[in-house]
């Protein structure tokens, strides 16, 4: 039976447990601010799947709808028509011109930058760098490599191509000091155990070079690459850089086998999307942000708080991130 | 008087829309051999699948020995000694012949492991095989790369294996030439000694006349009579089945007999895979051009050579004296060289469809309208090629696979025939085929022939061969081993030919 | 006949949870016809979607109706939206870009239709190969496509892009779909189809191919080369899904686009009454069959199930439906 | 026999291929002996890879041979892997929980078996469901597991968890992989499938049935038992498989472990002779079959082939090595 509360929906990108978390600040917020709420975690990363969702939404009469955006140029005018019969939040990914209220998420390319900027801590004289991502071909999948190797290469981001000095078997490019084999993310379609083998499959081709940094940017590249790392017996000889907030990733990085990451915060995602859209509902237009949420970068002994481009960027330390994190997903049971 | 060894009383068996069995009794003593004839669709089969448990019966008892039995399935009836051999094939042809000849009730070891004990089932397997007169070197052959009629002895072979007290056999001898029919019939004299009864379904009456102890015939499903040894003739049976008597049998009506012009001719074919000895035939107007042979002569092979189902490698055809082309069936049946072939089900109908469907598939170009086919055309040619071949079918509308074998048989006659055939290569044309029908075939085929239409008849029916043709050719080992005409068409010749010999 | 009220009663019952779970949601304050409204502005939502699957059900349903199977057929709907793109975005007119990715579409069914007839391989492992391949190709042509990227690469094409989209998806300018054209199309295409495969020859052969391929090569069916055809046209009305689902879509993802597309119209062929053992099936029913699905996500989305029961509902719901048809058909053969 | 030359022609080239590209690509100072190493290195990943593959393939090749198929495998890997994750996590021994997750895989296969011999189903569409249903029960069960989250949770596991992955993966305790495992266990399995296939009355009923199911039927065989039999197997394999995986991966996500792996078993099972017609296939076949992809992919990616171009290349390649296996088929069944 209808409860008369507000109806608020949440469809993200695809299934994921970074997504859990999303859920359950959503939950959170759908308690806290009274609202009835459906969150949906689509099958797989690609806008035909979203859209029926959405569109069957709004015939539904739902208040309104947080989505995370795959394509935003190919999306926009699909949303726009979606903003006008509901109040629209994009999270994690923007659609600018979409016509929504407002964006709660970070900006993937700076978030990507922070990578940069690690395995630039990590190997400061330069190296070699693979990079592992599920897909090229959404918002995100191409704004954090571009992040990644413009910080490594500012201002020449396009890099150079060239072969390896050690190894001229190897070809790839060079983004000022750092070699990227390949010169691409090697990508996985999501498939997890491909996501293994492409490791397994580049340690053994640059075996025996110095200055490695392998770098994975979906939330479950990092756990994959120390999988194969380990196999082979390289844990520390071969750095990690990762991002988002996989627990696997988190509890490698307290134990001094990952360097770092770069986490977004997806439980307020779900928090906030959930509360601007409780408020909206109410008429209070008020809880809106601005601008894009600064992303935090996790090590082993965390650091101070530092203003990076105009953001708080916080630094804190992997064994707290993890105990907040869970403390996090009790509220969905997962 | 001892027990029976097998009654069945007042069976009855229902299908959709057919009723198959009527009440129908039958007795068999121990050693006996009863023969069951009848007409296509009189039930025979249906009757025998109960006997052996393939299907339960709607009313009536079956009783072994004596005893009431309702087998479940036929791994029962064949535990009980009641095997079925089925008119159709029934083999794993993706098995060896031993593995066939014991499927099922493997010689194993190891318990529960059921490891196959190899060596003594090939050593039995050789025996059984020699029971049926086929040479050991067949215990390690793929069954599909048998002939049909070797496959027919394998699937005896294997009835025989089996601890059987009665062994019922559908029409076993359909594709058998005489010679392995003879050997069977031995078999069938050893088991009736050593008091094995025989239930044997044949719609070869001479055949019957010569192994039945005594004759059952069943007519639409009931009991129509029962003649002991002593008054089974030609004659008797076929009044009892069809409820009159036959004359004319063998029809010389129409045709004008040897030395018409040549219609089809072969020179010099030979045929990818085929042998390397290369055959040249002709088929005349106005007569029937017999082929005969053992199993596995190769005369299906060089009749599917020319039809197009297998490619030519060397000689030339030639149709009313210009060259032919046939790289396909569909070449063929364009210059109207139709086939009626072998394994009907396999080759001849699209059994899960209708009669009508089959009837009308190879006609379809002649069906032919602006919105798509002619619809009243289409059901004038199955009105008029289901009456004019008197199939035994509910409609144009019920499915092929369910008419008896005979009508499933005339439904392939009756769609080459609505085409209208120039060559008719008819390869078994009787094979499962009743009296009744067969008389009708024979006359329809004279007609043909009467009409200048050449027909080249394969056939493994002594009888039929010897009845219906005005000139024979003889296949040995893939090549033509002799022509023979007139006086000298003798049975004898016949198998002399066959069997590698010279003409007489 | 007795073939379609299986998924008749399932789809019933689908439609009915439908409106079932609108009127119970419905806010009390809300006035029935807005309601009414709403629920037809959803239906016409299923229907679009219904339409495009339908389409490559069609093409499913025919390769199954012959013997045969196409597992390419995700993966071409992919590659033949991204090629329609990229050619677009690359200046070839969108009337020009609908026929010739059509004809491609056409051409990658000859492929396997060769394959399969001429090599003699097997259709399941072909088209196996033929997933790979061609979601591969898509990979090639481009990362992602959509609408806004060409007009923007192309300005002078949106005003035909608008008018395809009009008359094949029924959106208008706006991108307010107007009414389901691409079921109107599935309705048309059907009816050609069903003409073809119930009242001409060529119907006959893919049912005689189907059920005994030596049979009717027996009897005169040129049977490789009506497998050809069937292939062909299959991944052609692949290929035009290609083209809707670009029309359709915000964007499309080169790697996931289509993606387990011929699963569903596996499904869909096989839920309308297609056996996959060849030589059976209805037009009527393959568009019923590829109602089904479309319907059943819909429900899903409204209902606002939580994401982790959705795959369990959905293959529960088909199975039920499955064997609630085996059961229709029982009853119906034993009192036959 | 002629069934397996054209696998192993394949696997020698793509073996070829992969050695070739290691010396090719060796440093000119590395000492022979070091790029031996690394060669080695490298095959042994691979054939852990292998390994598992080998371990649905065969399953799914037992269906294939009595002329089935299922399209469940996949998911019920990550069900099964899930189920490993979550009963591990709530206290089950994992000694215990190895043989009732297979248990559990065994009722699976059960109930499809069930379904398709009782209610007269097509495999294909129970499969197709069953797909849905076990990967929504995975999602229902946990949104991922991971070695450490079992052993976090329950840390006394530590040491028999290790013991199991060092038996069954060959790592040891820092996850170095010492010996391929995976790839003796499926030799061992292979060998233990081979002597019912080829050597046990069992194997003639399914070569039968796959041929012939009513010859079979005729002979006495119980050809539904033996096709829920074979289910069984399937399943339970693939339910291994998702143990497999567990403790091979760093963690499982519900929603995606396992996914395509049917896809890959048929093929690995058609490639290695099984024909999906039923009744033909042998164990050897079986093996050499699963070990095309694995070496495919990683050839591909040692060459550093953009990611795009893979699966076209993969795809190509495949059909490449069906088209030279049907012509070596042909071969000798010409000269035969
Ligand atoms: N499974 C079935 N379903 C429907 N009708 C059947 C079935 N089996 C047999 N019939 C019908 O039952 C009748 C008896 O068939 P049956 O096969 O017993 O005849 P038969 O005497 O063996 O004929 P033939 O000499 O041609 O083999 C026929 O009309 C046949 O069409
Ligand atoms: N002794 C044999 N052993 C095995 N195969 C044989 C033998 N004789 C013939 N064949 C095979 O049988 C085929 C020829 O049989 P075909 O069917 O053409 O002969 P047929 O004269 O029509 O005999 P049937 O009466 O069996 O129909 C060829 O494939 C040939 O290889
Ligand atoms: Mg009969
Ligand atoms: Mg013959």
């Amino acid at each position: 039976k209808d409860s008369g509360k507000p109806k608020i929906a949440v469809v993200t990108n695809c299934t994921d447990p970074f997504w859990d978390l999303a859920e359950a600040g959503a939950n959170k917020a759908a308690q806290d601010f009274d609202v009835e709420l459906t969150f949906r975690q689509p099958e797989r990363m690609a806008a035909e799947v979203q859209k029926p969702i959405i569109d069957a939404w709004v015939n539904q009469g739902f208040n309104g709808i947080a989505v995370s955006v795959i394509d935003p140029k190919g999306q926009t005018e699909d949303l726009r028509l979606v903003a006008k019969k509901v109040t629209l939040v994009t999270m994690d990914n923007d659609a600018p011109d979409s016509g929504r209220v407002c964006y709660v998420g970070v900006d993937n390319k700076e978030a990507g930058r922070a990578v940069g900027r690690l395995i630039k801590k990590v190997l400061p004289n330069g190296g070699t760098l693979a990079l592992f991502i599920g897909s090229t071909t959404s918002a995100n999948g191409q704004a954090r490599p571009a992040g990644v190797l413009e910080e490594l290469a500012t201002p020449e981001a396009n890099g150079t191509p060239g072969k390896h000095p050690q190894r001229p078997e190897l070809s790839g490019k060079f983004y000022g000091k750092y070699f990227l084999v390949d010169g691409e993310p090697k990508t996985d379609n999501g498939e997890k155990e491909k996501a293994a083998s492409n490791v397994q499959a580049m340690l053994s081709r640059v075996d025996g070079v110095p200055d490695l940094c392998f770098a994975g940017l979906y939330a479950y590249n990092p756990p994959a690459i120390l999988e194969a790392v380990r196999a082979k017996s390289l844990v520390g000889k071969v750095k990690i850089v990762g991002f988002d907030e996989n627990p696997e990733t988190l509890k490698a990085i307290a134990d001094g086998h990952i360097e770092g990451t770069v986490v977004q915060d997806p439980y307020n995602y779900g928090y906030k999307s959930v509360e601007i859209l409780a408020a909206e509902a109410r008429g209070d237009t008020k809880k809106r942000v601005s601008g894009s949420a600064p992303y935090q970068v996790i090590t082993r002994e965390g650091g101070p708080t530092q203003d990076i481009n105009n953001l708080r960027i916080q630094f804190p330390k992997a064994a707290d991130y993890l105990t907040t994190m869970r403390d996090q997903l009790k509220i969905i049971n997962k | 008087m001892t027990t029976p060894r097998l009654t069945a009383t007042a069976v009855s068996k229902r299908f959709p829309g057919v009723v198959a069995l009527d009440g129908v009794t039958l007795t068999l003593a121990p050693g006996e051999v009863l023969a069951v004839v009848g007409e296509n669709g009189a039930g025979k089969s249906t009757l025998m699948k109960i006997l052996a448990g393939v299907y339960q019966p709607d009313e009536g008892t079956v009783e072994l020995d004596g005893r009431p039995v309702r087998f479940a399935g036929p791994a029962e009836a064949t535990a009980a000694g009641v095997v079925l051999i089925h008119q159709e094939l029934n083999l794993a042809e993706n098995l060896t012949v031993a593995d066939n000849l014991f499927l099922g009730r493997e010689e194993t070891t190891g318990g529960w492991l059921r490891v196959l004990g190899r060596r003594g089932m090939a050593a039995r397997a050789a025996e059984l095989l020699a029971r049926v007169g086929l040479p050991a070197d067949r215990v390690t052959r793929l069954v599909e790369t048998l002939p049909p009629g070797e496959k027919q002895l394998v699937e005896i072979a294997r009835a025989l294996g089996t601890a059987v007290r009665v062994l019922i056999m559908d029409e076993p001898t359909s594709s058998l030439t005489q010679k392995e029919t003879e050997r069977l019939y031995a078999v069938i004299d050893s088991l009736r000694t050593v008091g094995v009864s025989v239930l044997y379904i044949s719609h070869r009456l001479a055949e019957v006349k010569r192994c039945a102890d005594r004759v059952t015939v069943l007519r639409d499903g009931k009991n129509a009579g029962e003649l002991p040894k002593e008054r089974v003739t030609h004659d008797n049976m076929v009044r009892l089945m069809v409820g009159r008597d036959m004359k004319q049998f063998y029809p010389k009506v129409h045709r004008t007999g040897t030395g018409g012009r040549s219609v089809l001719a072969l020179d010099a074919v030979r045929y990818r895979n085929g042998p390397d000895t290369p055959v040249s035939l002709e088929v005349r107007a106005g007569e029937i051009l017999g082929m005969a042979g053992l199993v596995g002569a190769g005369r299906t092979e060089l009749a599917e050579a020319v039809f197009g189902v297998r490619h030519l490698a060397a000689g030339a055809l030639a149709l009313d004296g210009r060259p032919l082309a046939v790289k396909s069936p569909v070449d063929a049946i364009a210059a109207g060289v139709f086939l009626v072939p072998e394994d009907r089900r396999l080759h001849g109908l699209v059994t899960a469809e209708s009669v009508g469907f089959n009837l009308s598939l190879p006609n379809l170009d002649r069906l032919r309208s602006r919105f798509g086919l002619h619809r009243r055309a289409e059901a004038d040619l199955h009105a008029t090629w289901i009456e004019r071949l008197r199939v035994k079918t509910p409609s144009a509308a019920q499915t092929v696979g369910l008419l008896s074998g005979g009508n499933q048989q005339k439904v392939v006659y009756g769609k080459w025939l609505a085409r209208g055939p120039r060559v008719l290569i008819l390869d078994e044309p009787t094979r499962g085929v009743d009296v009744g029908a067969k008389a009708e075939i024979y006359a329809l085929v004279d007609e043909l022939a009467g009409r200048g239409v050449a027909v080249w008849m394969i056939t493994s029916d002594m009888e039929e061969l010897l009845g219906m043709s005005d000139r024979v050719v003889v296949m040995h080992e893939g090549r033509l081993a002799g022509e023979l005409a007139g006086a000298a068409l003798t049975e004898e010749a016949v198998m002399r030919l066959a069997t590698g010999g010279q003409a007489g | 006949m007795m073939r379609i009220l299986g998924v008749l009663g399932l789809l019933v019952a689908l439609y009915g949870g439908l409106v079932g779970t609108y009127v119970q949601n419905a806010p009390g304050f809300e006035p029935t016809s807005r309601t009414q409204e709403r629920i037809q502005g959803n239906l016409i939502d299923v229907a679009s979607i219904q339409g495009r699957y339908g389409v490559i059900t069609l093409g499913a349903a025919m390769v199954i109706i012959t013997g045969g199977i196409d597992l390419s057929i995700g993966a071409v709907v992919g590659c033949a939206a991204v090629l329609f793109g990229v050619l677009t975005q690359n200046g070839v007119h969108p009337f020009a870009a609908l026929p010739l990715v059509v004809l491609a579409g056409a051409g990658v069914g000859f492929g396997n239709g060769l394959l399969i007839t001429r090599l003699k391989l097997q259709p399941f492992l072909v088209t196996l190969c033929g997933m790979f391949v061609y979601r591969g190709a898509a990979r090639l042509l481009a990362g992602s496509v959509s609408r806004t990227a060409t007009v923007e690469a192309q300005p002078e094409f949106a005003a035909s892009l608008q008018m395809i989209r009009y008359v094949l998806i029924g959106k208008d300018a706006s991108g307010e779909l107007l009414f389901p054209a691409q079921f109107v199309l599935l309705l048309v295409l059907a009816a050609v189809i069903g003409f073809f495969l119930h009242r001409t020859a060529y119907g006959r052969y893919w049912y005689a191919i189907g059920h005994n391929e030596l049979a009717a090569k027996y009897a005169g069916v040129s049977v490789d080369r009506q497998r050809v055809w069937v292939y062909v046209v299959c991944s052609a009305l692949a290929a035009l899904a290609g083209v809707l689902l670009f029309l359709d879509m915000p964007s499309i993802q080169a790697d996931s686009g289509g993606q387990y597309l011929e699963l569903y119209a596996i499904l869909g062929a096989v839920l309308g009454g297609c056996s996959l053992r060849g030589g059976e099936g209805t037009a009527v029913g393959m568009v019923l069959g590829a109602m089904v699905l479309p319907v059943l996500e819909n429900l899903v989305n409204i209902r606002g199930l939580k994401s982790d029961l959705i795959p369990a509902v959905i293959g529960l719901t088909l199975l039920a439906g499955t064997i609630l048809d085996e059961f229709i058909r029982r009853r119906s053969r034993a009192r036959h």
